[in-house]
């Protein structure tokens, strides 16, 4: 245990503690935006995934991510049920318990689950979901994770993805909008509004994912050092940037500052930030929470024009900021803030920027197509979605006999 | 009998009801609803679409009495509920057959607990 | 004057509400029910016991108009708040003595400020 | 036609609900209101002020039936919905001109859906 | 102060302010399972039992806890007002200012207190709860924690107990049964339903009481090591199966998941691994919150059958599901985990086991018999229960003259 | 990167999460007091004082509060857009990274003007207030920060401020009331009743305050030891003091037990212990408590019966119990806490007392003057208030064209 540090297990399991807290934190954002009738549902997809993804990660999530690189694909099942994985040091980081690294890392394709969550609101079977979900995760959200930090071949090509613009936001981003093409438009879908039920619980999820968002970003330095710092700072300034923008783009064009606005605005500049947050400095997280801000302003304003009842907007806030933050790490990438690497764009390396643009394109068509082939087998033996009766009833009282609020 | 039902501003209904109250009248009902009349209707907004509000909070009070306490009632409530102003409300007059206490099965006037009885 | 009151779908209520407007029928009051009708109940379940649930939500909507456009009025509801479908809803016409307009105190028909008055 | 209009304790909705449903009678709309009778208010009080509370968190019943099955029907709610105890509620029974079921546009008793028919 | 790590200190303090939020949640937790009328009085009870049991612990109950020992069955009052208590180590973490350890122990007897609180639920007057709270934290909760942890006579036994299932959930749990049986049933109980009024705060309880468990179980470990890695994947593990479990069992017997069976379900599983964390391994986890999941469930069905309206399931879940992790830790314990400790009856040592069963039969006898006493006192003297008139009115209003909702 | 100490680099960045979720956290405590009408304005207002103030530090906030000494009066703008403030240690906190320190001092910035934002309540233009915060932020905190922390004046003239008595709650209350004296007072103040809208979400925001507390307070060691850990001890033990003093203060004049008393007692004992968190033992604290609940109770009730609507009691809460705080740790402060000073009144010191009672004088008069000017510039140019219609129909939908519940 030589190497190992106290002062950064403490900061990794912190994070881990504040990864986790996402996940209730995300429930809550996207619960306060359903219908009254649906809420419970929402809850229970996001505590289930929890509970679900938590389980799958020990037996085999684990392993198959960052386990021993089997051709660059997938990891091997050496690590399943975590034999192997205690309290000494691991390759990944060599100042934490290997426990300390696997656990972090749990809460990040635990999130990663909870945000695709959010494309079967108002209509899903919640068995469908659980089987979706255990599918998903082995399915996609290992091998991506392996192909970017667990060895794998986006790694070795040199992507840049601090704390999962890749991994995380775009991979389950593009998958809601997969699933929201399997499963459907909600019956009354541009017929009628569906007003959310209550926005003061989104923002407390705003409250708590942006706190939680903290040991995301500074807790993937995987030490508390300065580059966590920084990636503290770029963190909380992205997010800033981008709430405003948004807030203020929306002023501009609906005549009024939407309070959902600037919330989702948060998102998009956490999101955004997320693969550059150990890469990039503060001037660089300003203009990167702008540019999210205003892209995903009107990406949101543009599907909910369109057809498409991506219900919850995790496309056009988590893929296209994900998309954003991938492609502006290439750009903004600096050896001042992380020695490490050789920088971006801005630092005349173009190759940075490949790996970049080829990561993102990988990530989005596989996640898609393997997304899509999930959602489409579930949905041929399951059903993804209840009946128009039920969905009339709505979720919460058809799919878990429960009433939200008496 | 009659069922007068008053839609007044939330903000006024303590001072109804006290009024009320002061001249024997302890029998009431109350539901929060939501009313249009005069005012215009005002455009919400959000991320996926947008929606119009003409719908403004209000209070309704339904008591049932006698006849002849129909007038003297809805005059009290029009003083107290009244600020001058567009959005005030409404006061409606409905007759009623016949009315019973649950408890007691008493009917009719005595089954109202309101009034000068 | 009589008082139309309608049980609908509440996500009908917008449409019906905007063809009352064009109709120059503003005034209107809005509440929350719950109604059971021909669907059958559902059990929930919790820790503690179980309960049923039959009563869906529904919205009623209110509108107190001169005899001459009653039927006008549910002809028009009926219009805008059917699917064709079970749980549609009811109007239910009832008889009205007075209207009062509390900030003027003016009664009868011209307090309504609705139809073509 | 005549509406029933029944203010219960929200405890006793369940066993009144379950008694109607055996007669017979589906039909009805509940919404939650909160009502005054008997009892003493109740001060209180926040940081910035005090006000009353005298009104108790009641449920109100509305079923529409035809003039034969009024004094069945609310014969059937007193003895659900009685404890004997102040704040056991009211009913009252007013005039209905007609009823319309949405769907399909019927009229009148066959509009109910409820009772013998 | 030699010996003193600023890295440790950092985590437990951190996990200190996290078991404080513990009370936070419960307060959720239970607040959204009454009816609307008794929420205020739930929040009351719950925030009052931090601001009173931290009061105390200054006082006296730091120091009758682990204060110096009186023949194995109480600390000596030589710490009290803190006297004594600083900056440098002491003999209970060698690591760690003493004030960290101490205020750490806190938040434990504040959220046990916080437990047995639901016993009171909707029913009670709240001068009588602080009363009784006040006497039982001292008359039964200060002298357990001594016993086990602050070097009395269970402990002496050998009982294992790394973050409280005697102390905290065995503990609370009987009381809350206890208690229960004094005050009585609630008015209108099995004649008609309470319906939960608020599931979603319920839900936002559950996430805050994940979080908080961390820094409860993890922080017991009193240092940012392996050990408390463990402890933060044995207890995330443990919450999720017994989730799953709870969820799928249900799901099983009623036909629907159920939302709130799901969040008890993981209560159930933290309760059960929480006196287990510092000595068992994930497979175990995986074990001890199945068994816990599956047993609780079939506890609550049990008592919400009978008589008795112990109206939030303290007792079905916190001391069912203690027992259980006591019990499973005298089983399940392993020297390759913890290596201060001999191992379990899987390890062949029976005399774990002994211990343990020794230990429960104990505190569940004497936390039973003095909450008894004291709740009959505190009844004849102050009446523990309001009239009929003022529960059907609500306690919000009779009891805090307070609206939640206007 | 000598003696950068990665320990308490954790326990800066946790306590800065920390400090920034009790934003969130003050705007479900302020949200829950208003009317239905108004709680996304409280929490649109909460949310974009986040944003905004996070941008105006990594601007210019940091380098006009902590920049090079002009004078004892302000900072340079060296330190603008971060320029030069990396991951080197730097005067501040030698145990730190630059960016560490700047960021946590952020959130001090920020929680303050939420502070204020409570006097903008259920009446304010969205656009004003935004003004409003930007120029306060400029001109009243930087200026103040820099005075006390940043090598000021103050700072120079011995007086202690641990975590922001001075410059955080006295500046934030004395400025609300002047706001609330500009603004005027709500349609219908004193003619009829503000009923709080959502109780529960005033204790949630309490509990999130509480936790954030020991960020903020603790924190201020910067650095995780004995004097953090006394920081905690104290602040808990003071907030709990505080709490169950305005609850039975209430409880003996109004007759019943208030649970929004009890939480508003608890943010008062954390207010008056914020300046003596790092100088007083725990004896102290408990007087310190106690005072302030007494001190504020009266401090509201009077404040309530007068002609001033400041409506959330910001001024009778921070600027009172700051002010309370400030003096009683010129009597209180003690070298054996903190041998760094030369102790208060109660040491024989009567230097430290005077030192106190200047600053408190100067802030006081300080901020309330500069306030004034500020909201009436504001006033006259985009109107503080919104028309009596608007009023009528409620902030949130008519600034923000959103409706809290469906
Ligand atoms: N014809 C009507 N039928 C039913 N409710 C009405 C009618 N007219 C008005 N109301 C109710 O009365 C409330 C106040 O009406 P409004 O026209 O604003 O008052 P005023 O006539 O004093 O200006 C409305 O919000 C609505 O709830
Ligand atoms: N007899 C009645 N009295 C009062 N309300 C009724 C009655 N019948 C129906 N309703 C209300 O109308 C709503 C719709 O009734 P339903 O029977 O579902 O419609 P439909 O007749 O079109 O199938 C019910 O939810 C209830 O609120
Ligand atoms: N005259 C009335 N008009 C309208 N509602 C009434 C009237 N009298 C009573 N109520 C309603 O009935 C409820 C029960 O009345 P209460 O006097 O407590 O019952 P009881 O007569 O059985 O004691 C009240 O809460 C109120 O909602």
């Amino acid at each position: 245990m030589s190497d190992i540090s106290a002062a950064d297990t403490a900061w990794v399991m912190i994070s881990t503690a504040m990864v986790m807290l996402m996940t209730p934190g995300l429930a809550l954002f996207y619960g306060g935006m359903v219908r009254r009738k649906n809420i419970l549902s929402i809850l229970a997809i996001c505590f289930a995934t929890l509970a679900l993804i938590s389980v799958q990660w020990v037996l085999i999530g684990y392993s198959l991510s960052f386990g021993s690189d089997i051709s660059g694909f997938i990891g091997g099942l050496d690590w399943g049920l975590m034999k192997g994985v205690g309290v000494e040091a691991s390759s990944y980081a060599t100042n934490l318990p290997h426990i300390v690294f696997s656990i972090f890392q749990m809460m990040f394709a635990v999130i990663t689950v909870g945000i695709i969550a959010s494309a079967f609101a108002e209509r899903a079977k919640f068995i469908s979901f659980l089987v979706f979900a255990l599918l998903w995760t082995t399915l996609v959200y290992d091998p991506l994770a392996h192909w970017v930090w667990g060895g794998g071949f986006l790694g070795r090509l040199g992507a840049l993805d601090f704390a999962g613009g890749l991994v995380v936001h775009i991979s389950s981003g593009i998958s809601a909008l997969a699933v929201s093409l399997v499963i459907g438009k909600r019956n009354g879908f541009r017929e009628y509004t569906f007003e959310p039920h209550n926005l003061p619980m989104t923002a407390i999820g705003t409250g708590l994912l942006w706190f939680g968002w903290f040991g995301f970003n500074a807790g993937s330095a995987l030490s508390a050092n300065g580059l966590a710092a920084n990636a503290l700072l770029v963190t909380n300034t992205a997010a800033s940037t981008a709430a405003l923008t948004w807030l203020f783009t929306g002023w501009y064009m609906d005549g009024k500052p939407s309070i959902l606005g600037m919330l989702s605005g948060a998102v998009a500049g956490l999101v955004a930030i997320t693969p550059a947050a150990g890469y990039v400095d503060v001037s660089s997280a300003i203009i990167i929470g702008f540019i999210a801000g205003l892209v995903c302003y009107f990406a949101v304003l543009y599907r909910s024009k369109s057809n498409v009842d991506e219900s919850l907007d995790a496309f056009a806030i988590h893929c296209v900021g994900g998309v954003l933050g991938a492609l502006l790490t290439g750009i903004f990438a600096s050896s001042i803030i992380n020695p490490a690497i050789r920088g971006g764009l801005i630092s005349g390396n173009i190759t940075q920027f490949t790996a970049q643009f080829i990561s993102v394109v990988v990530v989005l068509v596989y996640a898609f197509t393997v997304t899509l082939i999930i959602a489409k087998i579930v949905d041929a033996i399951f059903g993804l979605r209840v009946n128009e009766q039920e969905e009339y009833l709505g979720m919460d009282i058809t799919q878990h006999k429960e009433k939200a609020y008496a | 009998m009659y069922k007068i039902e008053a839609i007044i501003r939330p903000e006024k209904l303590q001072e109804v009801k006290k009024a009320l109250e002061e001249k024997g009248f302890y029998g009431l009902t109350v539901t929060e609803v939501k009313g249009r009349g005069r005012q215009k209707g005002i455009k919400l907004q959000w991320r996926a679409g947008e929606y119009i509000i003409d719908l403004i909070e209000k209070t309704k009070i339904e008591i049932v009495v006698r006849e002849e306490d129909v007038d003297e009632l809805t005059d009290c409530i029009c003083q107290k509920a009244s600020t001058g102003k567009v959005g005030d409300g409404k006061i409606f007059v409905m007759p009623v057959k016949d009315a019973v206490r649950i408890r007691t099965m008493e009917r009719g006037d005595a089954a109202l607990g309101n009034g000068k009885i």
